[in-house]
């Protein structure tokens, strides 16, 4: 098998390192801006793409489709983001012969739609958020309508059927509230969508993301693995992750494995996949999607299970049989976190910070993975997402994980360009995070509180040091110290800042 | 060797010297403070300098410090782990980016990266004020909600919702 | 806690993680040739010690104290090599007011005596490689010698009480040949060291190197873990290490780590310490010496258990209770293997290369641990050992470990001194290390068979693409092209090679 | 632009000629082959630097390969992943290094670094072999053998056992 890797950045070296434990040969695919990014260097053959935008390059198919014939490839490993959930994309990669390294194509349509997913779930006898599970009839008397909120339970969202954007929306907490809320949002969705149809949906309050990997092979066998706890989220994207949770006990993991597995096989999945659920403060789950990739946060779960994802995808890709002890995968041993390092100003409202990336030595030592998609001498291209590498800490228990992580935080030596790791810093001091206190909503308020201070503070001798250091730049001979060049000027007025000591990294 | 450094708004006048016999021992001195420290470049480059410093004197501590030349304000940034302390050196400073410039004048606020307006969130006529979110703009798969650089009225905004922009393209301008 | 650091390199900067993981501040020292070693840096604190020859720096006693008293230390880490086994330092140190961290001098004394820790071993029932025990009588008849001997075993090893060397030492396979290699070795023992007495020792054939790491506290827990491989050495010296042993089942397992803890017990270990034995192809092992230190390949035990013996060093230190589950300690999570990175050219009898490093990039990734002490711009002294990094490899199993050391191998990005990365390529593909066949012997003999060759064939299309890059530095603009420096000269003369195709690395 | 290359004793004219709407594309051609490479300078320090080379012909193999103007042999290193190739460019070689030295005339053996001798293996009149192992240095920790860099006859070994040499010290003659 010799695999085109469809993705650029750390994802793609990842699955590279896969392929060549294996002794697989591997095609990059790249665009202009990525003419220097080590996924290129990293494959034993490399394909232009001629463009930058996405929809140029590593979201054209009939490129990557000639790329492949060009290289004789015969299979594609989609990575995540880009196409890897495009069910047209993996239809045209078997359709030119050539082998799809993830589910079939009509597995990631049925999955890919909300309504068909739910109703696969459902159908699958995995929970889903309690609703009225259609439109509320028009004509119901507040009587019907009480009963209708009693039958879902409190707090409810009622929902315009034709809703987005919170338009038709309405939170309602106390049953007699309903009636009004009701009208309130019906007449509200009917002038904004022409469509005056609610229904009602349990609002999950202080819910958690907790998601289950599996990986499925074609011969029917399916295997849940110990769950991963994203709730640290900023404005719905996961920036941390760790396995297992801090909240989830052997009977609710049992029962959040079972459901997945029998959504797999109600289905018919292969390859690997995740099933997103929100966890109430009850220990209740629901199903909120499958992912029909692999994803960013895999490492946490080869980390303590032992268990190698890349490489099974390649070995379900070529119809080989999961033989992984069920148990073993439930069982994590020890405690595993990542970080999402990405290229962000977190003093600027995490601004993307696309540039030069001139140092880049990442953390070592016990315990520590970095999967990076970055060397010195490359550059942040502005064209896609920031993220420059995944810092991965596993030990004996969550404690020890959150001290490896503080201690390899401070050891990532990347300059150039700012990156989120000052707040990550910050984060693993944060009491709330220590004790596992958290929702999806809590990142998103502490940040809200923190009115954009500085995320660590200068240490007693800062300034001392600043004084020395700055004079022996000068002093030890600096280079250039008798011009400063006009790139930092330009630069410079995109993050034009009041505060002069802060924790920019 | 006499270096002025500016930090924090207050300027020192360093003196350096070195030991004639071990030339990476210096003496620092400036308001009354003196230090013997062991300083070494570890390596350079094109943008500055990585130093490591050991006190020889009463203390030993010893500390990383990564100089830039050119920062991102167009001063010395020095990086004392995760913390950055940005010094003006011998007064050079970089006219057109002197932090007072954000304080005094019209404003503008620029794309940053090329992108597109999801949501305009004031109007010419506007008070807003520093830090308040003016406009949100795609890129790099977030949405990125641009700030005022002061307080101040609106008096341009020449962007809608939609519109692709180019890096540099004006956003809003304050007065 | 503030913990000085009696050590440099690789094992310096692994002791200071294990602080900072936990907190305690860190002081470090420095030889004058040290000075750039990443050590210095990580510390929070730094001494000189004026010298470079080890007896003037980390052998100095005097000035290890002053310097933990200047900075207000109270604990001092030996690290390995250097005073780690030294008793007087251990008693020193305590005799300053300040904790060891390691065994009390007594038993880094007692154990530190060939004899004297033989004799222990024996105490506590632990196997000893069996013997005639003391001199054999002057006036015995042939008769009693064949008696002696069967008593021994075949093969056996007549040895000179006062020998060295392999002066007054003789093999015997055969009972019929050994009263004339008695008077052989009796003769040349007598001539060589005015001393005749010989004793019988079994020769222990195609013995295998094989270990026990054991943490032990102060309350007289013992916990030991599961065994080391450490048979492929060069001249003695360890170059690979693996866990667990491809050839130690769980009964030897069992037995071996009793009879570590069993030796532990009776001499009253505390701290980390090994013990290690050799065993033979009937599963037979014999205590051959204790090292009472952290050793350099303890993080294959750590990557296997997931419990870090830096960290329980300290733990220990502080009088914590050892709180490890025994069996898990004994039940290793897939295979780890460790390469020890020197800096030497395979391609020259492995001579030490001491330099400056130019580039180094370690790999990273999946299951991938990197222990390193240089970074690029450091020059490697000549004044110690030339080891600059620790690679390890931990997969679901040994195939699988072999399979990920070969890509990290691959990866690894060193530049301005030889290692002996390409010889661990050649040995990870070889069939014997494959197949786990191997004694301590092996690499010595197949090293010794391969005549000077280079480790690894060139690429099929190296010579063209040399042609090119070659060209390329020229045309794209190579620096220093108009002028070759003086230094390139001087460095050259050392490593005269007529081999121009070469896997230098 | 020409370039003379030496590899493997062998002599190559090579053209490389530059795209001059995409300068990173170059052709390259010697005897009789011909090869379209886009090629990359990843970095540059100041002993080389690191090439990406990415054919854009009728192959599309991605290579990195790091040059080394001043290898240890006075040539210039070409390294191709763990393999070392070594080349004359332009004719430039280091004439007291020529690798013709090692097979003709007198050959001096030195320590590489400094340590103790420990075992000195040969006398002087003593016929030896190339790589036949002369005098056994410990440094570093460990026990070197120091071989012979041709067949000859041995015609001075001014160490002895015990003794410390520094880098650089004449260990054995061989004529």
């Amino acid at each position: 098998m010799k695999v085109l890797i469809a993705n650029r950045g750390e994802i793609a070296v990842r699955i590279m390192r896969g392929c060549r434990e294996m002794g697989l040969p591997t095609v990059a695919i790249y665009s202009d801006c990525d003419r220097l990014a080590p996924h290129v260097r990293y494959a034993d053959e490399a394909v232009a793409l001629v463009a930058n935008e996405p929809a140029g390059s590593y979201l054209h198919i009939e490129k990557i489709l000639a790329a492949a014939r060009r290289t004789g490839a015969n299979a594609v490993h989609p990575g995540y983001g880009f196409l890897a959930e495009n069910a047209g994309f993996a239809q045209a990669v078997v359709d030119a012969g050539l082998r799809f390294i993830g589910p079939p194509a009509g597995v990631i349509e049925l999955m890919g739609g909300k309504t068909a997913a739910r109703a696969a779930a459902g159908g699958a006898g995995v929970p889903i958020v309690p609703g009225s599970g259609g439109p509320l009839p028009d004509g119901a008397t507040d009587a019907d309508l009480r009963e209708a909120g009693d039958a879902v339970g409190y707090p409810i969202f009622v929902k315009a059927v034709a809703g987005g954007g919170g338009k038709g929306m309405r939170l309602v907490r106390e049953p007699e509230e309903l009636p009004r809320a009701i009208q309130g949002a019906r007449s509200e969705a009917a002038s904004a969508f022409g469509d005056g149809d609610v229904y009602l949906e349990r609002c999950i309050e202080r819910g958690r993301h907790i998601e289950v990997q599996l990986l499925a092979d074609e011969h029917g066998t399916v295997v849940p693995f110990v769950e991963r706890e994203c709730s640290i989220q900023r404005r719905h994207q996961k920036v941390i992750e760790e396995t297992p949770s801090p909240v989830v006990g052997i009977e609710t993991r049992r029962a959040l494995a079972a459901s997945a597995a029998r959504l797999a096989e109600e289905v018919g999945y292969t390859n690997a996949g995740t099933i997103e659920f929100l966890l109430d403060d009850a220990d209740n789950f629901y199903f909120l999607e499958m992912n029909t990739r692999l994803q960013v946060e895999h490492p946490i779960t080869e980390m303590v299970t032992g268990i190698d994802l890349v490489r099974w995808q390649l070995r379900v890709t070529q119809g080989e049989r999961l033989d992984i002890d069920p148990e073993r995968a439930l069982a994590p041993d020890g405690h595993a976190i990542e970080c999402r390092v990405y290229a962000e100003d977190p003093n600027a409202g995490f601004m993307p910070c696309p540039g030069l990336i001139r140092t880049h030595r990442p953390p070592e030592g016990p315990g520590i993975r970095v999967d990076s998609g970055v060397e010195a001498g490359f550059e942040v291209p502005v064209h896609y997402d920031s993220m420059v590498a995944k810092l991965v800490a596993h030990a004996a228990d969550r404690r020890l994980a959150i001290d490896r992580m503080q201690r390899a935080l401070a050891e990532y030596d990347i300059g150039g360009v700012p990156t989120t790791v000052p707040m990550f810093r910050w984060l693993m001091g944060h009491e709330d995070f220590i004790a596992g206190r958290f929702d999806t909503t809590f990142l998103d308020r502490v940040l809200a509180g923190r009115n954009g201070g500085a995320f660590l503070d200068p240490p007693d001798d800062a300034e001392e040091l600043a004084v020395m250091a700055a004079a022996l730049s000068v002093a030890l001979g600096r280079p250039g110290s008798e011009g400063v060049s006009a790139g930092g000027a330009e630069a410079s007025g995109r993050w034009k800042q009041a505060a002069r000591v802060a924790g920019l990294r | 060797m006499r270096v002025e450094v500016e930090i924090n708004g207050k300027v020192r006048d360093v003196t350096v010297e070195r030991d004639r016999v071990r030339p990476a021992r210096v003496r620092i001195s400036w308001d009354g403070t003196t230090r013997d420290v062991d300083a070494r470049i570890v390596e350079r480059d094109r943008d500055g300098m990585l130093l490591s410093l050991v006190d020889v004197g009463t203390a030993a501590s010893s500390r990383r410090v990564r100089c830039v030349a050119a920062g991102r304000n167009g001063l010395t940034e020095l990086h004392l782990g995760d913390v950055v302390v940005e010094a003006v050196i011998n007064g050079r400073r970089l006219a057109a980016d002197s932090p007072g410039e954000a304080a005094a004048g019209a404003s503008r606020l620029t794309a940053p990266m090329p992108g597109k307006v999801v949501r305009v969130l004031v109007a010419p006529g506007d008070q807003v004020e520093a830090r308040q979110p003016l406009v949100v703009v795609e890129a790099m798969k977030m949405e990125n909600e641009l700030t005022a650089p002061k307080a101040g009225v609106v008096t341009e905004v020449p962007v809608t919702e939609g519109m692709s922009v180019e890096s540099g393209r004006l956003l809003a301008a304050i007065e």
